[in-house]
């Protein structure tokens, strides 16, 4: 078997507020191995988020145990062991496009010509060929968001956490670029934590759906798929997949709290 | 009774012995008896008592002559009325170990000067020994003095201005010997000027009854000067009440008390006319940059000694 | 373009009626009739202003020339009417010496303000702002490098925040003589702190996400320091660059009232006040305001490059 | 974070006493040095002057105990500031206290007009276009004009309408503190969001609205960098205002008389005690600062 | 025929860069009336957001016309014609959640305790209830988005003008949203019109949609549909509901670059 990428064990995190703790998670249970993509599905404000930002080390649990790569999250992070897709671009207003997504290749240390070139391999992936001299302000709300993931993919990490990355995108673009991640994911054995709030999506990108549900934000289904690795958006028809989606939609379900 | 009148004087300096004479007749009720209301304001190293007095902050001011004379050929049209200084008390204070012993050795040398209108003495002594104060071998390095004895002390001047009732007994006090020092008074170089005198704008003069009122203040001013040097410690005790700053010793204002009372001794008030000249003729051999460019008309007057 | 008719009519009335006015002597008699005039002509001249302001032009040139002629027009109004006030009301001119007088002196005195203009901007101000500023700078960055130091030397940094110049310039002279290099030390005194506050609140302006993404870069601190964390702070050390520009200026003519060699703007200043020489006075102050101006300018040009990219700039 | 108990030390050092106690006994350590390299010439030459034989201790002992010292020795200092603060009472010249009250009271009411003044400036200028151009090269102009030099006209002049004391001090402390303000204040009510701006347009709120709901919460992190600036260049300015009202008192006119007769004991007393007002005014602001940043939601 | 909320003609709005004008919008016809519900969709980049903006009077354009209301869209935008969601959440951080949706009622001058009955009433409308004292950072992103179609909603203007609302949401959340949204429209006569990257989602809700291509951004399908008005959420699986969602598909498809 693959060795273990995140082990997550009895995993809380308690937010203290003024008017009282917020549960964001309770008590996980998650193993990631290498080479899975693995999404994360379930009602706004369940703790998606939080749990990505704990296997980032952007947040501290308050209780479990976790490990990344066999290490504590902040020595994973301090060897930059993840590329992160924030929900919100978050681009540095004073640098234009080409040098917002060179950004990582910088502080890594890769030389000039090379920064530019990944950032034009990837500027194009997203879509954003001849953009790279404009600054976000100029950008749309979806062409910020790929900027950003473009991003994420240029230093190449071996295990990429995104965070609703194609939220902002319409359909085509979506298709496009679930696309382009499969084939990525496939060629290079690279791992994938995914948030999604799309049912298919989640179904035709993931290897592992993790349905989740709030108060206190918990899992509650983990849905291994088997789909070929080489798979085409025409298999979003089969009845597999929609039995599937079907399971995810229900677990969704029974963690939303309205009854109509 | 009549209200008093009200009369401002503008000092020229912060509140210490130099100006004993005027304390002690507010404290001891000289000018109240006069029938006088008198405000003493202290000055300060950026007040000019011509521009208060042009500007209606005074009714009177102390000034030195020089200065007075030059800002009456500037538009402020300054009057000496009175003259409680007899003499002049500016010296120049070198350290011996310069080897200065003479007006002869200041070329090369760097001296302190106080500016402020205070400096036209000192150009005045320096152009009538013909030795340029534009730095140089032939010529003297001259540095705008601070407040304080300092750049003596600490050598990075030859000499400094010193007053013989203040400065010089700072160096004395510092630890130096008298002996270390060697002293130019500008009375004795010739060169001396009249200083701390009573200056107020030519057309008030006009009104008799502004004279009268100078002429009482005058006349309890003179008393003040006399019971100062009658009683210098009670003087200086007055002094030390009025200082504001609480930063006066004992001490030195005792020492300032007594030098200031010899400067003083033998006034009246009354200016000598012979000194006028004299302090004229000084101060218009300037050579290229006169202080005064042509012998002022009407800066004195005897009017208000005469009715006192 | 209407707007722009209008205000030229109105500035071109002002302009006719205070040529007038400077022509109509008065020699220090006027009275109440000289100051109303003076009043609706101030009128008539700030409403030309507000128009000429709000004008906009289509042609990015005129505008500029626009933009410029305000700024201009109302300082010009500025001398009038000082000009006017001084020698209508009769103002002793120890108390405040007409512009013409002062422009005369100006002319006839260049090379006396030039000998100042270099030992008291050129050494002492330029000399103390960068010192000052660069170790402001360098402490606040040294404070956040080291959170020891950020609580121990942010308070004691607030004592330097005040040390009155009127103390410390004394003991400068003292320490580091009676040339410039003592004004340096002043200026560094009085620049330091406005840096080292304004750094420091800039260095916690960065966003928080910002920053986290820097952290799964695994950035070092001096590598997020100059990714993100400097440039976010730039808006707040153009500010203290600003306020600095003044301060080093008034700094150093303060100065040198405690000691100086015979040279430099603040010692003309408080020469010539003793003397009475008013029109000096201001001619050095005339000079103190441009160069303080064109550094401002500088520092202000300089911030429209670095910080082209913050809202304040974008606005409008 | 770990929330294991740290020990009592590192709890000391995690909080501010520990590093400022450490940093200060730094300065003060190096203020004693400073104050015998400083002040050896003019003890060898007294010893010169005595003919006393001396040894490096002597020295050492000479140097933090002369009466006019070049760097007076923190000791010497301590004792003066003790001495005219405690043992005085507050009432008299001779105490600190009483000049300290002196200059702080002008520094705060000249602070309170200059902020007040920066901040409407700063309102002005950032919505009316004619104040900006006309108004805001002047404004930097009037701050290159050395105040030492116009003070005592402006002292005159208030002095002439009847304005003595406390407000022509309190104008010059205005006059300095006011400009910090109003630059930061440009700046920060420039500073919002061009998207939190759109909201407002959206609503057709009012200037005025945008300016109290958008503008003015935007705008306090440049204003309290502002206002600690601006409270210390108040002080600044009361000291300096002190020297043309006459040097009456403050700790202005303590500075300039224990200069001009060169008791440095009493300059440097002046001088910490100064600078320990300021430092207390500073933290003052930043406490301030805090709380507000508490109110407003402020992540901790 | 029911009045012109929005009528614009031969519209476009060029952006200048310092590397060359950006064609955002060209030649842009359409007229908007009362009660439809218009949606726009289209590729990223396609001035979605832009054309949004022009009515909203938050950008100018720079040729054509533009009216609302029969006014300038100045006019309009002062007598405060419109509520607007933009794309990001835009909340003020220094305001809680409740005090961020009473912002427009405050500005509009209502009392207090009527403000605070309208926060709570669209608060829980969008699932936020309870979370009142938060600040916007202590909240998820979908929540945040959630809190600000609450504030838009909170004055209840006649014309809804909102950019993407539901992008950051789950599919349950988003049913209930888009339900909630068709009632409210359906109760008040509302005109709404919005901007979505989800087909069903524009099918479903719209009465018109409008389909946009990028560079330079047009117009170049508008389809009318006759759904009932108080139609639910199962007319998605009706083949009338898949031939209109074909078409805008086949529109999305034309308007995008790419040819894989
Ligand atoms: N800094 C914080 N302080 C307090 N509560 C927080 C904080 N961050 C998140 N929360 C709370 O934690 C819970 C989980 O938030 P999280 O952002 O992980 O949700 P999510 O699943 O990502 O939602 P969404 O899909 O809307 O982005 C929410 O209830 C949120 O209010
Ligand atoms: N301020 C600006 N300056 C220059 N170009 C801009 C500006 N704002 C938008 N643009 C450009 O205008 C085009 C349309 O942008 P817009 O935001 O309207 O797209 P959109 O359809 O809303 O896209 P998305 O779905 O990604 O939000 C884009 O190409 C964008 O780069
Ligand atoms: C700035 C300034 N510097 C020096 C003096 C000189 N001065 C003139 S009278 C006097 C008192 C005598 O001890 C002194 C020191 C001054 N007036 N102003
Ligand atoms: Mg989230
Ligand atoms: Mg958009």
């Amino acid at each position: 078997m693959a060795a273990k990428v995140v082990d997550i064990a009895g995993l809380s995190l308690t937010f203290e507020t003024k008017d009282g703790p917020v549960y964001a998670l309770s008590n996980v249970d998650l193993t990631i191995r290498r080479g899975e993509f693995v999404s994360f599905i379930g009602p706004s404000g369940c703790g998606k988020t939080t749990l990505l930002r704990v296997i980032a080390d952007l947040e501290k649990s308050t209780g479990g145990s976790i490990a990344v790569n066999g290490l504590s999250p902040e020595e994973a992070r301090l060897q930059r062991a993840y590329g992160y897709v924030f929900q919100a671009p978050a681009l540095y207003p004073w640098r234009n496009i080409e040098r917002n997504v060179t950004l990582p290749l910088e502080i890594m240390g890769m030389p000039k010509a090379e920064r530019q070139a990944r950032a034009k391999k990837y500027l194009e992936l997203v879509n954003l060929g001849g953009f790279e001299r404009k600054f976000p302000w100029q950008l749309s709300g979806g062409m910020q968001q790929r900027a950003s993931i473009a991003r994420a993919l240029s230093f190449e990490p071996d295990l990429l956490l995104m965070d609703e990355p194609f939220g902002a995108l319409d359909e085509i673009v979506r298709d496009h670029l679930n696309e382009q991640l499969l084939r990525l994911w496939d060629k290079t054995e690279k791992t994938v934590v995914f948030v999604t709030h799309s049912i298919p999506e989640a179904v035709f990108l993931s290897s592992k759906i993790v349905v989740m549900s709030p108060r206190p934000g918990r899992i509650i289904d983990v849905i291994e798929t088997d789909f070929p690795r080489g798979r085409g958006l025409d298999i979003r028809e089969t009845p597999e997949f929609l039995k599937i989606a079907h399971r995810v939609r229900e677990g969704l379900r029974a963690g939303h709290a309205y009854e109509d | 009774a009549q209200a008093a009148d009200k009369v401002t004087l503008q000092l020229k300096w912060v509140t210490q012995a130099q100006f004993a004479g005027y304390y002690v007749a507010k404290e001891k009720g000289f000018y109240e008896e006069a029938g006088l209301d008198v405000t003493i304001n202290p000055g300060g190293p950026d007040i000019a008592p011509p521009q208060v007095i042009a500007g209606g902050g005074a009714d009177v001011i102390v000034d030195w002559m020089p200065s007075a004379l030059a800002s009456r050929e500037k538009g402020v049209p300054l009057v000496n009325i009175a003259q409680p200084y007899k003499r002049s008390g500016m010296m120049l204070t070198c350290r011996k170990e310069t080897g200065i012993t003479s007006p002869a050795d200041f070329p090369g040398k760097t001296l302190g000067v106080w500016f402020f209108g205070n400096e036209y003495p000192f150009l005045s002594w320096m152009s009538k020994l013909g030795i340029p104060t534009t730095g140089g071998p032939k010529g003297v390095t001259v540095l705008k003095q601070g407040f304080n004895v300092d750049p003596l002390l600490q050598k990075q001047a030859d000499c400094i201005s010193t007053m013989t009732y203040n400065e010089y007994w700072q160096v004395i006090e510092a630890g130096v010997k008298p002996e270390d020092l060697v002293v130019f008074k500008y009375e004795e170089q010739g060169v001396a000027t009249l200083e701390d005198g009573l200056y107020v704008l030519e057309a008030k003069l006009a009104d008799p009854k502004f004279v009268e009122t100078m002429a009482k203040f005058v006349k309890a001013s003179m008393k003040g000067w006399d019971y100062a040097r009658a009683h210098p410690d009670e003087a200086v005790k007055i002094v030390l009440d009025n200082d504001a700053t609480g930063a006066q010793t004992e001490g030195h204002q005792k020492t300032m008390m007594e030098e200031v009372n010899k400067l003083t001794e033998g006034s009246t008030g009354v200016l000598d006319p012979a000194d006028y000249e004299r302090t004229v003729k000084t101060i218009m051999t300037g050579g290229s940059d006169p202080v005064i460019t042509k012998a002022p008309v009407g800066a004195w007057t005897h009017a208000v000694t005469d009715k006192m | 373009m209407s707007g722009l008719r209008h205000a030229l009519l109105f500035l071109g009335i002002a302009g006719l009626g205070a040529i007038a006015m400077l022509d109509a002597h008065t020699g220090g008699e006027a009275g109440a009739g000289y100051a109303l005039s003076l009043l609706a002509l101030s009128l008539l001249g700030w409403r030309g202003l507000a128009l000429l302001a709000n004008a906009r032009l289509g042609d990015a040139r005129r505008q500029r020339l626009a933009d410029l002629a305000v700024p201009v027009l109302f300082g010009l109004w500025i001398v009038f009417l000082w000009q006017a006030v001084t020698v209508g009301f009769g103002v002793p001119q120890v108390l405040l010496p007409p512009p013409s007088m002062i422009l005369a002196r100006i002319l006839g005195s260049a090379d006396i303000l030039l000998a100042d203009f270099r030992q008291t901007f050129l050494q002492a101000v330029l000399a103390g702002y960068v010192l000052g500023c660069g170790s402001g700078f360098i402490v606040a960055l040294i404070a956040d490098r080291v959170p020891f130091l950020q609580r121990g030397l942010l308070p004691l940094g607030n004592l330097a925040s005040a040390l009155p110049i009127v103390g410390v310039a004394p003991i400068m002279v003292m320490w580091f003589g009676f040339d410039w290099p003592s004004k340096a030390a002043v200026v560094v005194i009085m620049t330091f702190f406005p840096m080292l506050v304004n750094t420091v609140a800039g260095l916690a302006a960065a966003g928080r996400q910002e920053r986290e993404l820097l952290g799964t870069y695994a950035a070092s601190w001096g590598q997020s320091l100059l990714a993100l964390r400097l440039p976010a702070a730039m808006p707040f050390i153009f500010n203290a660059l600003k306020i600095n520009s003044t301060l080093a200026l008034i700094g150093a003519i303060v100065a040198e009232f405690f000691g100086t060699p015979i040279v430099g703007m603040g010692f003309r200043i408080s020469t010539e006040v003793g003397r009475m020489n008013l029109d000096m006075v201001w001619a050095e102050i005339v000079l103190a305001a441009v160069a303080g101006s064109l550094f401002y300018g500088l520092v202000a040009l300089a911030e429209r490059r670095v910080t082209f990219w913050h809202p304040s700039l974008r606005q409008r | 974070m770990a929330a294991a108990k740290p020990k009592p030390i590192a709890r000391l050092f995690a909080g501010h006493a520990g590093p400022v106690a450490v940093l200060g006994l730094a300065l003060v350590a190096l203020w004693y040095a400073g104050a015998v390299w400083l002040n050896a010439d003019l003890q060898i030459d007294a010893f010169a002057r005595a003919g006393t034989d001396w040894n490096f201790t002597d020295l050492v002992a000479g140097t933090w105990a002369q009466e006019r010292p070049l760097l007076p020795a923190p000791h010497q200092v301590l004792a003066e500031l003790w001495r005219t603060t405690v043992e005085t009472g507050i009432a008299s010249k001779r105490s600190l206290v009483f000049h300290g009250w002196v200059t702080l009271s002008s520094t705060l009411l000249g602070f309170a007009a200059g902020a007040l003044l920066g901040i409407l400036l700063a309102v002005g200028i950032v919505h009316v276009r004619v104040l900006e151009k006309s108004l805001m090269p002047w404004i930097i102009a009037s701050q290159t004009i050395p105040i030492l030099a116009v003070a005592p006209m402006v002292i005159v002049v208030l002095g002439a309408i009847g304005l003595k004391g406390l407000v022509p001090k309190s104008v010059i402390s205005t006059y300095l503190c006011f400009f910090p303000v109003a630059i930061g204040m440009v700046k920060g009510l420039r500073a919002p969001d061009l998207l939190q701006l759109d909201l407002m347009r959206t609503y057709s709120a009012s200037a005025r609205q945008t300016f109290f709901y958008l503008r003015w919460p935007t705008s306090l992190p440049f204003l309290f960098a502002g206002l600690k600036v601006a409270i210390s260049i108040s002080l600044v300015g009361a000291i300096i205002a002190e020297l043309p009202t006459g040097a009456q008192a403050g700790l202005g006119a303590r500075l300039l008389a224990g200069s001009y007769y060169g008791q440095t004991i009493q300059i440097w007393s002046a001088l910490v005690a100064a600078a320990l007002m300021a430092a207390l005014l500073v933290a003052l602001m930043g406490a301030i600062e805090r709380q507000v940043a508490r109110l407003m939601g402020a992540r901790s």
